[in-house]
C-alpha cells in the first residue's frame, strides 16, 4: 500500500485543477473528468483484491474510524459512563448509554487514540483489567434495564503489563465473556478496525457479529504468530494468510453472521458512507434479535457458542493398534 | 466398559515404556536419580523436590480412586479448518504429538472418585503442543460439564496450557467462548467446579474457563497469568519481579484461594468437594 | 395539595428571608458579593466560581421543572431513643437544627418533574447536624424509593452527609442496612436509581445507598469517601494528596461515572433520566 | 479493671499451695478453699455490674478469643477460601468453608492479631476493600450452593487509609450489604468482640444477629464519639455509657437476638464454655431459620431491616406556624 500516497497526491492535483476551473473560468472538466477515471481505475488495480496482510494494513490504517467517530454519527447521544468501581477508568474500552434510531442501548466501545498524548491516555487501544471490569458493569446495567448491547471491537488486544496481571486480567477478561453469555438482552458485536485476540473477545461474545470489510478478528496479530510458530518476525505476511482473519474468511468458515462493506480504500475514505451501511446494518440485525424472547435468545446463544469448534471422529494408530471402541463409551 | 478401563491403563503403561533409560537428570538439582522413583513421587524430583510435568495419565493416576476412573476421552482429532501450515502443517505437527502422547489431543476427561467422592474429572497434557485449546481441547471440556450436569458430579479441571492453539486461529479463539457459556449453565444448574491450576495456566485458557472455578486451586510451581514475561518485555520493556506469575504472586494478589503440594492435591481435592456433596 | 406546595415553597422563602445582610464575603476569593446574584446563581460565588452549599429546598428549586415538585417529607423526628447527651441534649440541637432549617430533619423528598421526565428526588440538607443519616433520613429514603416503586418512577438522591447520626447509635449504624434492603427491591423492580454525589458523601452515606446508584455523578467540588482525612490522619498518620477524595480523585480511580457542575446538573438529569424512560 | 492483676496473681497463689499440698502431703485444703472462696467473691465484685466502659475494654482484651479459636472448635474443618479476585487477600477478614454440626456453611470472619507481626499482617482486625469483595464473593458462593451464612464480627472497624480510599472502601462495604441483603441462606451474625461501625456492619446484615455478652456493637468507637462530640478524647467513657454499645442494652433495644453468656471476668476466662455456648446458640438459631422456605427467610429479613428506626410524628414549630398537615400529604 506504499502505492496509496501516489493516489493521494493524484486525488490532491484534482482538486486543485477543479479549483482552477471553477475561479478562472478556464474549462478543464474535460481534463478533470479523464483524470477521474484514471484515479478510479488505478484505486480498483490497488485495492480491489488486497491480500490478507493489505488488509491488516488497512484494518490498522492511521486514518481508519475509530469508535467515538461512529458513537458520534451511528449512534446519538452518548453518554459515558466511567469505572470500574475498583481500581479505575479505562480509557481504551468505553461504555454508556446511547440512542440507537431513537431506541436506548448499552454500547460498548474500544477506542485507540489518533495523537501520541491520546495513545498515552487510551494505551494504543489495549483494555487493562479495569476496562473489563467496567464492560463487566455495563452489561449488567443492559440486562437490569433490558437494554440492547453494542460492542464496537478495535483493539490490537489486552494491554500485557505488570499492573494488569496483577489485576487478574485474564480473569476479568473471563468475567466480561460469562456476564455477555447471560445478558437477557440482544447483543450485536462489531468488529470496526482491529480484533485483537482475547481482549476483542472480551466484548465480543455477542448473538451477532458483523465485522467491516476491512476489519480482521484473529487469536493472535500476525507477528505474534510470525514470531512463535515460524519463529521469524519477518513472515507476518504469511502468518496472516495462514490466519484467516479476514471477514470474507470469517463470514466463509461460519465464523461471523455478516460484513459491512467499505468504500474502495477502506472506510476513511468516505466516512460517511461507511457508517450509513453500518448504521442500516445494526438496526436490521438487532430489529431481528429483538423479535425473540429472551429465553430463546438465550436458547439459540448457548447453541451458537456451544457447537463453535471444528472435528471429526478418528481413530488414532497408537503403538499397541488398540480397537477404535472410543465412541461406544459414550453411549 | 472393562475394556475401555483397561485400555486407559494400557495408555499410561505404553507412554511409560517408552523412555528407555533407567536414569534421568535433574533440570534442577543436577542430580542423577533413578527414572522410577521420580515417577513413584508424583515426578517430583526426590533430591531437591523440583516439580516435573506430569502427562494427564499420570495426573490422573496420582488423583483418583484406583479403578475408578473410566475414560470418557471420545477420540475426536480437529479436522484442520484452516488447512494451516507454518514451519510445518499442522497436521504433521499433530500426528507428531498423537504419537508421542497417544492422545487424540490435549485433554484427557472421564468420570472418577476421590477418595469415594464422585467427579468428573478434565485433565490437560502439557506434552501435546504446549497444552493448547483449540476445537478438540474446548468440546472435551464442555462435554464433561456436560457429563457432570447429566450425572449431578462436580466437575475439577486441571489445567496445564500455554494458551490458544494459534493454527486453529478463530476457531481456537472461540474455545474460549464455548467454555464459558457452557460453565454458565453448570453454574446455573448448582454444580461445583473446582479448578487446579499448574505450570503453567495461561493465556486464553487462562482468561476463560480455567479462571471461572468456584473454587481456584494453584499446585505448588504453578504458573499463573494472561499475557507471558517475554511478551510484556518485548510490548513495553517492562522490569517484573522473580516471583511475577507464580503461585505466590496469584496468592498475594488475591487470584486463587488456595495453594497445595502436589502430594497433596488428592486429599484437598476430596475435601473441597466434600462440602459439596449434599449440594446435588 | 396545593396548600402543600404552597408550604414547601413558603419554606424556601422563610429560610431565605432568614439572612438580613445583603451582602456576604465569599471564603474563597474573599469578594464581597451581592447575596441575591448568589442564590440566583445556584449558590455559586458570581466572582470566583466556589460553590456554596446549597440548602434541600435550593438544590430542589434548582432541578425540578418549575411547580412540578409535591413534599412527600412527613414531619417524623425521632424519638432520641438513646435519650442522648454529649455536650447538649440531642433533643435540644435536634430542636436548634429544625428551628434553623424549617426542617423536620436532614432530608426532603418528594415527586416531581426534571424537564418533564417524572421522578421520585430526596434532597439531604447539610445544615441539619451535618446532613447525617438517623432513623428519620433513613425512613424518608426508604420511603421515596417506594414511592419510585409504586409510581414507577425513577429515584433520584442528592447527598450531602457526613455520615451517621452518633446520637442515634446503632440505630443510626442500620440505617445502612435498611436503605440498602429497600433499595435492593427497587433493583428488582427494574427502576433506575440515579445517585448525586456533592461536597461532602462520606461515611455511612457513602458506605451504603449513596453508593448504590445505577449511575453514580459528582457534583463538581463534591467530596467522596468513606473515612475522613483526619480520621486517616489521626489513626495511620498517613500523607494524603491534595486531591484526596474530590470528585478527580473519585473519577480517576473508577469510583463514579461523571462529573458534572452545579449548572449543568438539571439538564445532565433529563438526560440520564431520558433513557430510562421507556423501561417502567 | 486494673484490678485484674491482682486477681491473677491471687488465682496464682491458689495454684502454687495446690501443688504443695499435693507434693509435700501437707493438708493445705482447707486454707485452699478459703482462698477459692476469696477469689470468687472479689471476681464478683469486680465482673459483676460492668459499666459499659469496663465492657468496651473487655471486648477488645488482648487475651480475648478471636474468631480463628471459634473456627477451630464451634466449626469444624475450617476450609479457607482466600482473595478478592481483584488486587488482593485481606487477612483481617477471613472467608471460607466449614462444618457446623457437620453441616457444611460459608463463613466470615473478622480476625484480629495476637502479635505484633501478626497484626502488622492483620492491620489490627480493620479489613480492607479486598476483605470486603472477598465477603461479597463468599456471599454469592452461599447463595448459589445454599450454604448457610454465619459471620463473627470483631473489628475496629474499616481500614482507614489511601489505599483503601483508592479501592472505593465505601462501596466495597455498600456492595457487601447489599450482597447479605439478598442471598438466598440463612444468615446468622455473631459478635464475638468488638462490632466497630460500617466495617462491622458489613458482614452483619443477618436475619439473626446474636452478641457474646461482653461483646460491644457500635455505630462509632467511644473514642470517636467522644473526640467529635464531647471534644474531648478522655470522655469516652461517657460517650461508651450514651452509645449503648452492649449486647445488653442492644437486646433491650430490640436490635439484637439473643446474647450468649460468658463466664465471669469474660470469654477468655473458660474458653471450653463460652465455645459451647455459643456452638448450642448457633447451631439452635439456625436449625430455626432452615425450618423456613427461601421466599419467607428473605420477606422476613427485609421487613426486619426496612422496620428499623425509631420516630414518631411530631409537627415541628416553625416561625410561620404551619398547619400540621404533613401526614395527609402521604395519604
Ligand atoms: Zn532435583
Ligand atoms: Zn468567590
Amino acid at each position: 500500500m506504499s502505492d496509496e500516497r501516489t493516489l493521494d497526491l493524484l486525488e490532491a492535483k484534482i482538486e486543485e485543477l477543479r479549483q482552477l476551473n471553477a475561479v478562472e473560468g478556464i474549462d478543464l472538466s474535460k481534463e478533470i473528468a479523464r483524470l477521474e477515471e484514471k484515479l478510479q481505475h488505478l484505486r480498483r488495480k490497488l485495492y480491489e483484491n488486497l491480500n490478507d496482510w493489505e488488509r491488516v494494513k488497512l484494518a490498522r490504517h492511521p486514518k481508519r474510524p475509530y469508535s467515538l467517530d461512529y458513537l458520534e454519527t451511528v449512534f446519538e447521544g452518548f453518554y459515558e459512563l466511567r469505572g470500574d468501581r475498583v481500581t479505575g477508568d479505562d480509557r481504551a474500552l468505553l461504555a454508556g448509554l446511547a440512542r440507537l434510531d431513537g431506541r436506548p442501548v448499552v454500547v460498548l466501545a474500544q477506542q485507540k487514540g489518533r495523537t501520541t498524548e491520546e495513545n498515552k491516555e487510551r494505551f494504543f487501544g489495549m483494555p487493562r483489567p479495569q476496562g473489563f471490569r467496567k464492560a463487566r458493569r455495563a452489561i449488567e446495567l443492559a440486562d437490569r434495564f433490558r437494554f440492547p448491547l453494542i460492542s464496537m471491537i478495535d483493539t490490537p488486544g489486552a494491554y500485557p503489563g505488570l499492573e494488569a496481571e496483577e489485576q487478574n486480567v485474564g480473569a476479568t477478561i473471563a468475567e466480561s465473556l460469562q456476564a455477555m453469555a447471560g445478558v437477557r438482552v440482544p447483543t450485536i458485536a462489531v468488529v470496526i478496525g482491529e480484533g485483537g485476540s482475547g481482549g476483542a473477545l472480551a466484548i465480543g461474545l455477542a448473538d451477532c457479529i458483523v465485522m467491516l470489510e476491512n476489519a480482521i478478528f484473529s487469536v493472535i496479530t500476525p507477528e505474534g504468530a510470525a514470531s512463535i510458530l515460524w519463529k521469524d518476525k519477518d513472515k507476518a505476511k504469511d502468518a496472516a494468510a495462514a490466519l484467516q482473519l479476514t471477514a470474507e474468511r470469517l463470514l466463509a468458515l461460519g465464523l461471523i453472521d455478516g460484513i459491512v462493506p467499505e468504500p474502495l480504500g477502506g472506510a476513511h475514505k468516505d466516512f460517511g458512507k461507511t457508517a450509513d451501511a453500518l448504521k442500516t446494518e445494526i438496526v436490521r440485525r438487532l430489529s431481528e434479535l429483538s423479535a425473540l424472547p429472551a429465553n430463546e435468545l438465550l436458547a439459540r446463544r448457548y447453541a451458537r457458542y456451544r457447537g463453535i469448534g471444528r472435528f471429526v471422529l478418528a481413530p488414532i494408530p497408537t503403538p499397541d493398534a488398540l480397537p477404535p471402541a472410543v465412541d461406544a463409551a459414550r453411549n | 466398559m472393562s475394556l475401555f478401563k483397561e485400555r486407559q491403563y494400557l495408555r499410561i503403561r505404553v507412554d511409560r515404556e517408552a523412555d528407555d533409560s533407567l536414569w534421568m537428570k535433574c533440570k534442577a538439582c543436577g542430580e542423577l536419580v533413578f527414572k522410577r522413583r521420580v515417577r513413584e513421587n508424583n515426578n517430583v524430583c526426590p533430591s531437591c523436590g523440583e516439580y516435573f510435568f506430569l502427562t494427564a495419565a499420570e495426573r490422573i493416576d496420582s488423583l483418583v480412586d484406583p479403578g475408578s476412573f473410566e475414560d470418557l476421552t471420545e477420540r475426536i482429532v480437529t479436522d484442520d479448518p484452516l488447512a494451516f501450515v507454518d514451519s510445518q502443517p499442522y497436521r504433521e505437527r499433530l500426528r507428531e504429538a498423537q504419537e508421542k502422547t497417544s492422545l487424540s489431543d490435549a485433554i484427557v476427561i472421564g468420570r472418577g472418585t476421590i477418595e469415594g467422592v464422585p467427579l468428573i474429572l478434565g485433565v490437560m497434557d502439557f506434552r501435546f503442543i504446549g497444552g493448547s485449546m483449540g476445537s478438540v481441547m474446548g468440546e472435551h471440556i464442555c462435554r464433561a460439564m456436560e457429563a457432570a450436569m447429566a450425572e449431578r458430579r462436580a466437575f475439577v479441571l486441571v489445567s496445564s496450557s500455554g494458551g490458544a492453539r494459534i493454527q486453529e486461529g478463530m476457531f481456537s479463539l472461540l474455545q474460549m467462548a464455548k467454555t464459558v457459556t457452557v460453565r454458565r449453565r453448570l453454574a446455573e444448574a448448582g454444580l461445583p467446579f473446582v479448578s487446579v491450576m499448574t505450570y503453567p495456566t495461561s493465556g486464553g485458557v487462562q482468561a476463560s474457563i480455567a479462571s471461572l472455578g468456584d473454587i481456584l486451586i494453584a499446585e505448588k510451581g504453578a504458573l499463573i497469568g494472561f499475557a507471558g514475561r517475554r511478551v510484556i518485555q518485548q510490548t513495553i520493556a517492562q522490569e517484573l519481579p522473580a516471583h511475577f506469575q507464580t503461585e505466590t504472586f496469584a496468592l498475594e494478589r488475591g487470584q486463587i484461594d488456595r495453594v497445595v503440594r502436589r502430594e497433596d492435591l488428592r486429599a484437598e481435592l476430596a475435601l473441597a468437594l466434600g462440602f459439596f456433596a449434599g449440594v446435588r
